[in-house]
């Protein structure tokens, strides 16, 4: 029972710190998106701020109680992820509550904050909100293709779905990560993940311009803070997934940073270059790139 | 000169303005039983602005105070031709991002209204929408002479004189254009005003809501939306 | 005893006394007719009883002299049979005839009398030239029955038909001559004696008798006259050509086959079967009701001579065999051609007069099922003998064409069907009905029954089949005219005790019957609760639904391959009059019951096959079966894939689970889709053991993930709610028939915890959405929008059932998909899989546009008042989602005992069970921990969010950022129509309808096939008797080489 | 061009022809044979393009003046039709059969000058104007200005300054004396 409280109370912390690294990295994106642009941007602690302020907006509007749900799913769905998420390997403590699921849970845990945050922008009744949900589902159905297969690849690389198993078998070495020793699932799984953290060019779903900021249009306030929150915290653990399958995992906190950093900078990298694709357009190209890759990483392990 | 005044003046004209997408209208359900529909009631709230009181803290409050001043979200509304002076703001030249402004596509989740210069009679009504749709710490910024005196529009018989006549205005930027120099200087100045907590003008707009709206409602004739568009 | 040559003084006298009978006196001589015929009947039946309780057969000699220099009658247990159908048909028939007869005069009863005894005598007699006399006499007086009726049209058909039997008695005549010639004899027995055939000539002689019999049976396509007359005649006598004249010529062949040598028997089986699948063929393209049957009897006949040509083979099985047939086509081909008479409209769509008459209407239900040779009925154990012997001596090409024949014979007739129950009735004009038109029909109606059960008796395999449940369902039939929630009561209470009498001693020794019989039974005790929503008789329903329960439930109990079938066929008919109850069911109807015919005959050549391999009907012996494997194994799959609805065979689903009743479409998805499951496991576990089956599997994993991606493709571009629901139980199904495919442990596994689930959610969704619909009237989503206001309780069921669907931990049916991952990767099928795994999310794009268009989004004027779902569609789906909650939160409870059963069969690669933590070969999952963890975590989201946003102003539809304006109606602000055109421009190729289009296809070569041959009858008289002609001339080419 | 003009002159009585530009000439023609002549334009004379419809106040002659320009694109010639119609009974039959759009001209012209083209289509509904219940404000006779000050809350204006004064006295007092241009 001690332990368990231990846990418990190192899991909070462990939020607390992927709370507060998300929102810096989501600063110092911004950051170098400017610097790019030749700008000088925004300060580094602006993400804490619009969060404060965002918590401090007194007028609330309801449209009803899915609509006020859908934040709670979506935060539900982050913080889940983090929860079945190992973070540091090496330490029982910071695994979090990963002894619960495997890869599979990640997997499918990801859709829960979709699903309801889906159904609460739909409560809104913003024509926006269903267009930018339909594009958001419409996209993520390829975009899981080439990671499944991706997960497939190294699954059976490894003999397991347990992350935990996945990234101790990739420590003793840089070369004994999967990037090396599984490059083809490793490009697959990087293409999606372009994808899963919808950077441009896969970012009409909230595409400003044409589909003013899609689902959440409707979403101020307090719940606009959950939203941040949560996106703050999913990044981070996506990119924490991807270190963890591709990258070695880390076995502290200082290695997670550096590697959740690069992994989320990749999208960004790629994002400040390319421009947004249309709806069938990003289908269409998850189907052929990063799908060929996919099946030649599961082929090469057939 | 005098033969004009020979000239009979047309009368005006008797009008009513009823939206027929608004109209009460008949329905039958599925079931065969028939009801009124009446949109103004069923499909729009009619509830009316409260005033929210800051924190009774003064400390929260002043701590509050100052992330509200260094996080502007701006609706972006052109309103008038000062919008043109907007985009430039974001360039690299202006750089707006660095004093915590940044354009939003939504008034739910905006905190600042430009109104970029003249308003039209037409334009003034949506702009009363959006600007009630905003969530309550609020911001108006109206950039240019129109919005002070109605500038070189001042004798049209369709742009607005008085911005403040309708709604609050927290801070002035006047210049016909003003440049974007001058916008940052009224976000700085909007910026101390929030700092120094002077910037409740949303509580104004919900205590004087009768005046606002008997002068809102002078001027659009065809008044065709809740008195308070949540 | 009285002698049977009182059947022919009684006629004969009679007949010529009626002559003496003052004219006018019209009613008395009827009377004495009926009472002749009556006599007739009595003595058949003195005689068969005798008969049966063992008398002697008995000869009678005419004049006193001995064969061949007398004519001799004979009295066996065939004559007296037979004697006995055709004097209850000429009793009834005469009833049924009786203003006919009496307005056309004396000399019609008269004619009629010798009709009847005519065929008596035909039968009877043992001597050539008196059968050929009697068939003379029988000739003259059906032709004066024909043209009773005075029109053009009864004339000419008349006329065609003396031309036609001219020709053919000229034959005869010139045959018995030669035989005479030839042998000295004409005692039929003295001449099979004699071995005719080998006589110098005497195969002429043969020839010319058969080919004329064989004439008068009206072979295709020398059989236009006989279908003028058909058609032509009034339906009375029809009914009596078809029946009694039909019966007694089908002896007659039998008789004077024993004077015919080995080839006759192939020619006989060619020219029946050429006439079965001709003359269905032409079916398909007939509109006319009494042609329709004309092609139908003659079609029947054909199959007969066809049996009665593989007399070789079937042995002694053959009087059975044909018995059951024969007897299944008199009464129901008489039956129809009373219902003719009585509808007396000549247009099949025009048939729905008969709902004017309920008990009209599931007498022509019940003839039409004798046909196509459904149980309880005589047919039915007639065809499944004769598929047996078929294939348990190769004869698997008159198998086969038996088969398609039945098919084509199903599609008219259930086209027919179909028109009689759906199409609009109110514009016909009443029907006029005496009683004496309504007793024959009613009288063999239930004679079809009688017969059916006394047939069953003759079948030992079906010694243990428990008829309570068809008792019950009579029982129901008879009170239909109660409200509906007595009888609803009456069939769940029926339900429950069935249930608790089975499924207790299941448990103990049988879990998977267990599991499909607690689905079948408790999934319809909760889909009939549903049913107390319905206000008035809802007539019919419930017959049928309980037909279709207690089919599931011989499924389940069924230990041979007959019981199962048996069951099989009794659950197709039950819900194939489920589905086509609803509004615009008709075309979907047909479909289901095409492909379910297909299918059941797919699966009936698979059970004869392992039947010779076996030589056993049990169900635990296909196990044993070592030829034929890919054969019968590909047949029963694709059998119970029809059931399945798995790609290539779904197009009847959508339409058929969409269109039906709110409360039906759950029965026929949640739970009637199982018994496809419940076949293919029970096939995967008797055989899934071989490598030719290992290779089929692998065929059909990869037809799975097929049908799971475009199943879930196809939903996610709907716009009719249950129609997306129907095609999300095709790719539902599609993941179970996938991970049946796997015949591993964990496969197996995957598939049970899914047929679970999938009876679970989709009752949920089905119910749910079915009572949304009946409160809004609609199917169409893009009709509905934000109906969340008004019906929380259906909400919160759809929201349960969607999350469950998608896999979405920690609801059930992320299980599923932990499971799938790991048979997957198990097993190895990575590429399939991925599939799967794919359309498995795909699935989130139909459920997030189900529930957003109906519930979320923007309320439409219409629907502002509207209440939530019924209370009584309301409880069963709760309790159904307390269901899922248990799973949900235990998965050990179910997969634990599941794995257990599936270890018995697949042993490897099990789970490994802690508590709620399962382990499998590559990962590990805690569906109670996640289920804690996820709850307490979102309850206290939920709460913080709450406390911060309680006071929350609660704003209206329109209270939406809108770029600065206001929307004006909510039909244009609600976003749901073609809400994937996105995906549908990069992706929706693979749904563009093939397949159907496929069908489309076949069905009009089909059609233009028919339509083609149709061309043959040019309603020509002299065309018609150069067919004759040259059909003799055919045969006897085909004879000398 | 000249010819065609000599053509319809004799036909529809042309009055004022102006050869403004080589490519461009104004004609006047009645109220009542504008419509055929622009018909006439359209179907024969290859002027199939429609440029504007668009109202001119003579207020002290007590007219509308309309000019239909019209343009023919194979010979790149335009033609404006100008046509007086009376100002109190300011009616026009309506050319929208022509080219649909020019619904939408008169329309405007109807919001604007209360001009009357009966049968056009949704010639009362609300154009650019939303809920206006003068009189047409682009009529000489509304005086806007007094409109504007008695709507819309005119503020004090400042005194008005000559600039050349203003700038004197407030910015350069002791330089400008000394200017060239102030001396000449």
């Amino acid at each position: 029972m001690d332990f368990e409280l231990k846990r418990l109370g190192f899991t909070l912390l462990g939020l607390l710190i992927v709370l507060n690294w998300g929102l810096l990295m989501g600063a110092a994106m911004r950051k170098i998106g400017a610097r790019v642009g030749k700008r000088y941007g925004i300060p580094w602690f602006q993400p804490w701020i619009n969060l404060v302020k965002n918590y401090a907006i007194r007028t609330s509007l309801s449209h009803g109680i899915m609509f006020y749900l859908g934040p709670v799913f979506r935060l539900s769905g982050g913080i889940g992820l983090f929860l079945f998420m190992p973070m540091i390997i090496g330490s029982q403590l910071w695994l979090n509550y990963s002894f619960q699921g495997d890869l599979v849970l990640i997997m499918y845990f990801q859709f829960f904050g979709m699903l309801g945050m889906a159904l609460g922008a739909g409560e809104g009744g913003h024509p926006y909100s269903a267009i930018g949900i339909s594009r958001g589902l419409s996209q993520f159905t390829t975009i899981e293709l080439p990671l499944t297969l991706a997960i497939i690849s190294i699954a059976i690389q490894y003999d397991t779905l347990s992350i935990i198993e996945i990234v101790q078998a990739q420590q003793g070495g840089f070369m004994n990560w999967t990037v090396f020793t599984n490059p083809v699932a490793t490009i697959a799984a990087m293409l999606s993940l372009l994808g899963v953290l919808s950077h441009s060019p896969f970012n009409l779903v909230i595409a400003p311009n044409e589909n003013p900021i899609g689902p959440p249009t409707e979403y101020h306030g307090s719940f606009l803070g959950v939203l941040q929150t949560n996106r703050a915290i999913l990044h981070v653990v996506e990119a924490a997934l991807f270190m963890n399958l591709f990258f070695g995992g880390a076995t502290n906190w200082f290695e997670f940073f550096a590697k959740t950093f690069l992994i989320y900078f990749w999208s960004v990298f790629v994002g400040v270059v390319f421009p947004r694709f249309r709806i069938e357009q990003s289908v269409s190209w998850f189907l052929k790139v990063p799908l060929v890759i996919g099946v030649l990483a599961v082929i090469l392990y057939m | 000169m005098s033969e004009e005044k020979n000239i009979e003046q047309p009368s005006k004209q008797a009008k009513t303005f009823e939206n027929p997408y608004y109209a009460k209208r008949e329905v039958t359900g599925p079931d065969g039983q028939k009801f009124i529909v009446d949109p103004m009631k069923d499909y729009f709230s009619d509830e009316c602005p409260t005033v929210h009181e800051p924190n009774s803290i003064p400390v929260v409050e002043k701590f509050l105070n100052w992330a509200r001043a260094e996080s502007l979200w701006v609706l972006g509304f052109g309103t008038g031709c000062g919008s043109i002076e907007i985009g430039p703001l974001l360039t690299p030249r202006f750089d707006a991002f660095r004093y915590g402004v940044m354009p939003r596509p939504t008034p739910r989740q905006s905190n600042v209204f430009i109104i970029s210069g003249y308003l039209a009679v037409k334009t003034l009504k949506r702009v009363i929408r959006s600007y009630e749709q905003m969530p309550n710490p609020k911001y108006v910024l109206a950039l240019g002479s129109c919005t002070i005196n109605g500038g070189m529009y001042y004798d049209s018989y369709n742009t607005i004189n008085r911005l403040d006549q309708y709604i609050p205005v927290d801070a002035y930027v006047a210049g016909c254009m003003p440049r974007p120099e001058a916008l940052l200087a009224g976000f700085n100045k909007l910026k101390e005003l929030i700092k120094a907590g002077k910037a409740e003008n949303a509580n104004e707009y919900a205590k004087n809501f009768d005046w606002y709206k008997a002068n809102q409602k002078k001027i659009i004739k065809d008044w065709n939306m809740p008195d308070y568009n949540w | 005893m009285i002698s049977p040559i009182h059947i022919i003084t009684i006629g004969l006298g009679v007949a010529f006394a009626l002559g003496f009978v003052n004219k006018k006196a019209k009613n008395f001589s009827a009377t004495i007719m009926l009472v002749a015929i009556g006599l007739m009947g009595a003595i058949s039946v003195a005689w068969l009883t005798a008969l049966l309780q063992g008398a002697e057969t008995v000869q009678i000699f005419t004049a006193g002299f001995k064969p061949p220099y007398s004519i001799n009658l004979m009295m066996g247990i065939h004559e007296a049979f037979l004697t006995t159908l055709i004097n209850v048909a000429g009793l009834l028939g005469g009833l049924y005839l009786l203003q006919s007869l009496k307005n056309a005069g004396n000399h019609a009863i008269m004619v009629f009398l010798v009709f009847i005894m005519g065929l008596n005598v035909i039968i009877m007699t043992r001597d050539a030239f008196n059968l050929f006399v009697f068939m003379e006499v029988v000739s003259i007086a059906t032709a004066g029955l024909i043209i009773l009726t005075e029109t053009g049209k009864s004339i000419q058909a008349g006329f065609k038909y003396m031309l036609a039997t001219g020709i053919i008695a000229g034959i005869l005549l010139l045959g018995i001559i030669f035989a005479y010639y030839f042998s000295g004899t004409l005692n039929i027995d003295s001449l099979a004696e004699a071995n005719i055939t080998t006589l110098k000539g005497g195969s002429v002689a043969v020839l010319m008798i058969l080919v004329s019999i064989i004439l008068e049976l009206k072979p295709f396509p020398a059989n236009g006259w006989a279908l003028d007359v058909y058609e032509a005649s009034n339906p009375g006598i029809s009914a009596m050509l078809s029946a009694a004249s039909a019966t007694a010529l089908y002896f007659v062949l039998f008789k004077v086959l024993a004077i015919a040598n080995e080839n006759w028997y192939h020619i006989l089986t060619v020219a029946g079967m050429l006439t079965f699948i001709g003359s269905n063929l032409l079916g398909i393209k007939q509109n006319k009701a009494r042609r329709l049957l004309g092609y139908s009897s003659v079609g029947q006949m054909g199959l007969l001579m066809a049996i009665l040509g593989l007399k070789p083979i079937l042995g002694d099985k053959l009087e059975f065999i044909a018995a059951t047939i024969l007897v299944s086509h008199y009464l129901a081909k008489a039956g129809l051609f009373w219902l003719a008479g009585i509808v007396e409209n000549d247009n099949i769509k025009n048939w729905s007069a008969l709902r004017r008459k309920p008990i009209l209407l599931v007498l022509f239900g019940t003839f039409l099922f004798v046909l196509i040779g459904f149980p309880p009925f005589p047919s039915f154990y007639g065809k499944w003998e004769l598929i047996m012997q078929l294939s348990s001596n190769q004869h698997y090409y008159v198998l086969a064409l038996i088969l398609l024949g039945s098919f084509l014979e199903g599609i008219y007739l259930f086209r027919w069907l179909g028109y009689a129950i759906k199409m609009d009735f109110e514009t016909l004009p009443e029907l006029n009905i005496n009683w004496n038109k309504i007793i024959p029909p009613v009288l063999f109606g239930v004679l079809v029954y009688v017969a059916g059960y006394f047939t069953s008796a003759l079948v030992p395999e079906l010694s243990a089949l428990n008829y309570i449940p068809l008792l019950f369902i009579a029982g129901i039939y008879f009170i239909d005219s109660l409200p509906a929630y007595i009888k609803n009561t009456v069939a769940i209470i029926g339900m429950s005790i069935y249930g608790y009498q089975i499924l207790p001693p299941l448990y103990e020794n049988d879990m998977l019957r267990f599991i499909f019989a607690a689905i079948f039974i408790g999934g319809g005790i909760l889909t009939l609760t549903a049913g107390y929503a319905y206000k008035g008789k809802r007539s019919g329903f419930y017959p049928v639904a309980l037909l279709m329960y207690a089919g599931l439930a011989y499924i389940i109990q069924a230990t041979n391959t007959l019981e199962f079938f048996f069951g099989w066929e009794l659950m197709t008919a039950g819900s194939y009059f489920l589905i086509i109850r609803g509004k615009k069911s008709m075309p979907h109807g047909l479909s289901y019951m095409l492909f379910s015919i297909a299918g059941a005959y797919a699966i009936l050549a698979g059970f004869g096959l392992s039947f010779a391999g076996t030589g056993t009907y049990n169900l635990s012996s296909l196990a044993g079966i070592s030829s034929n494997i890919t054969i019968i194994f590909s047949l029963l799959a694709i059998g119970f894939m029809t059931k399945t609805a798995s790609l290539g065979l779904h197009i009847w689903l959508p339409g058929a689970h969409a269109e039906a009743e709110s409360d039906v479409s759950p029965m026929v998805s949640a739970i009637l889709l199982k018994a496809g499951v419940f076949g293919l496991l029970l096939l995967i576990i008797n055989m899934g053991h071989n490598t030719e089956t290992a290779q089929i599997g692998y065929i059909l994993g990869w037809l799975g993930a097929l049908t799971a991606l475009v199943g879930n493709l196809a939903a996610a571009f709907q716009e009719d709610a249950k129609r997306l629901l129907a095609y999300s139980s095709i790719a539902q199904l599609g993941y179970i028939l996938f991970a049946l495919a796997m015949m591993s442990h964990l496969g197996l596994l995957t598939a049970m915890y899914y047929s679970i689930n999938h009876f679970l959610y989709k009752a949920i969704l089905f119910l749910t959405i079915g009572a949304v619909v009946m409160r809004v009237g609609t199917h169409m989503m893009y009709k509905m929008g934000g109906l969340i206001k008004n019906m929380p309780l259906a909400f919160i069921a759809v929201l349960i059932g969607i999350i469950a669907l998608s896999g979405v931990p920690p609801l059930s049916g992320f299980g599923g998909k932990w499971l799938l991952y790991n048979a997957i990767l198990a097993k190895g099928w990575y590429l399939q899989g991925a599939m799967v795994l794919f359309s498995g999310i795909i699935a989130f794009l139909y459920l997030f546009k189900l529930i957003y268009s109906v519930f979320l989004g923007q309320m439409k004027d219409n629907l502002r008042h509207v209440k939530d779902i019924s209370i009584w569609f309301a409880i069963p789906v709760y309790i159904l989602i307390i269901g899922i909650m248990i799973i949900s939160a235990k998965p050990e409870w179910v997969l634990q005992p599941l794995g257990d059963m599936i270890s018995q069969w697949y042993p490897n690669a099990a789970l490994a069970w802690n508590g709620g933590l399962a382990t499998g070969p590559y990962g590990y999952w805690n569906g109670n921990g996640i289920m804690i963890t996820v709850g307490i975590m979102f309850v206290s989201l939920a709460t913080w969010l709450w406390m911060m946003s309680r006071k929350a102003v609660q704003v209206k539809q329109f209270n939406i950022v809108y770029s600065a304006e206001a929307p004006q109606r909510p039909e244009t602000t609600h976003i749901s129509y073609n809400i994937y055109a996105g995906y549908n421009k990069a992706l929706g190729w693979i749904v563009a309808p093939k397949i159907t289009a496929f069908w489309d296809t076949m069905t009009e070569w089909i059609h233009s096939l028919a339509q083609y041959v149709r061309q043959l009858y040019s309603g020509n008289g002299q065309l018609y008797a150069i067919y004759v002609l040259a059909y003799i001339v055919v045969v006897y080419f085909t004879m000398i080489f | 061009m000249k010819d065609l003009i000599n053509k319809l002159s004799k036909a529809y009585e042309l009055s004022d022809v102006v050869y403004q530009r080589p490519n461009f000439t104004y004609a006047t023609a009645n109220k009542e044979n504008v419509i055929s002549l622009i018909t006439q334009l359209r179907d024969l004379e290859g002027f199939s393009h429609f440029v504007l419809l668009s109202c001119v106040d003579w207020i002290e002659d007590n007219i509308f003046q309309l000019s239909y320009i019209l343009n023919n694109p194979t010979q790149k010639y335009d033609l404006a039709i100008r046509c007086m119609i009376d100002r109190k009974e300011a009616t026009m039959t309506s050319a929208h059969h022509l080219w649909e759009q020019i619904a939408t001209y008169q329309r405007e012209l109807k919001e604007m000058y209360g001009i009357e083209f009966p049968d056009s289509p949704r010639l009362n509904e609300d154009f650019i104007l939303e809920g206006w219940d003068d009189i047409p404000p682009m009529r000489r006779e509304f005086d806007t200005k007094k409109f504007s000050e008695e709507t819309f809350f005119p503020r004090e204006r400042p005194q008005s300054n000559d600039p050349a004064t203003y700038m004197k006295n407030k910015m350069h007092p002791d330089e400008w004396d000394n200017t060239p241009s102030s001396k000449g």
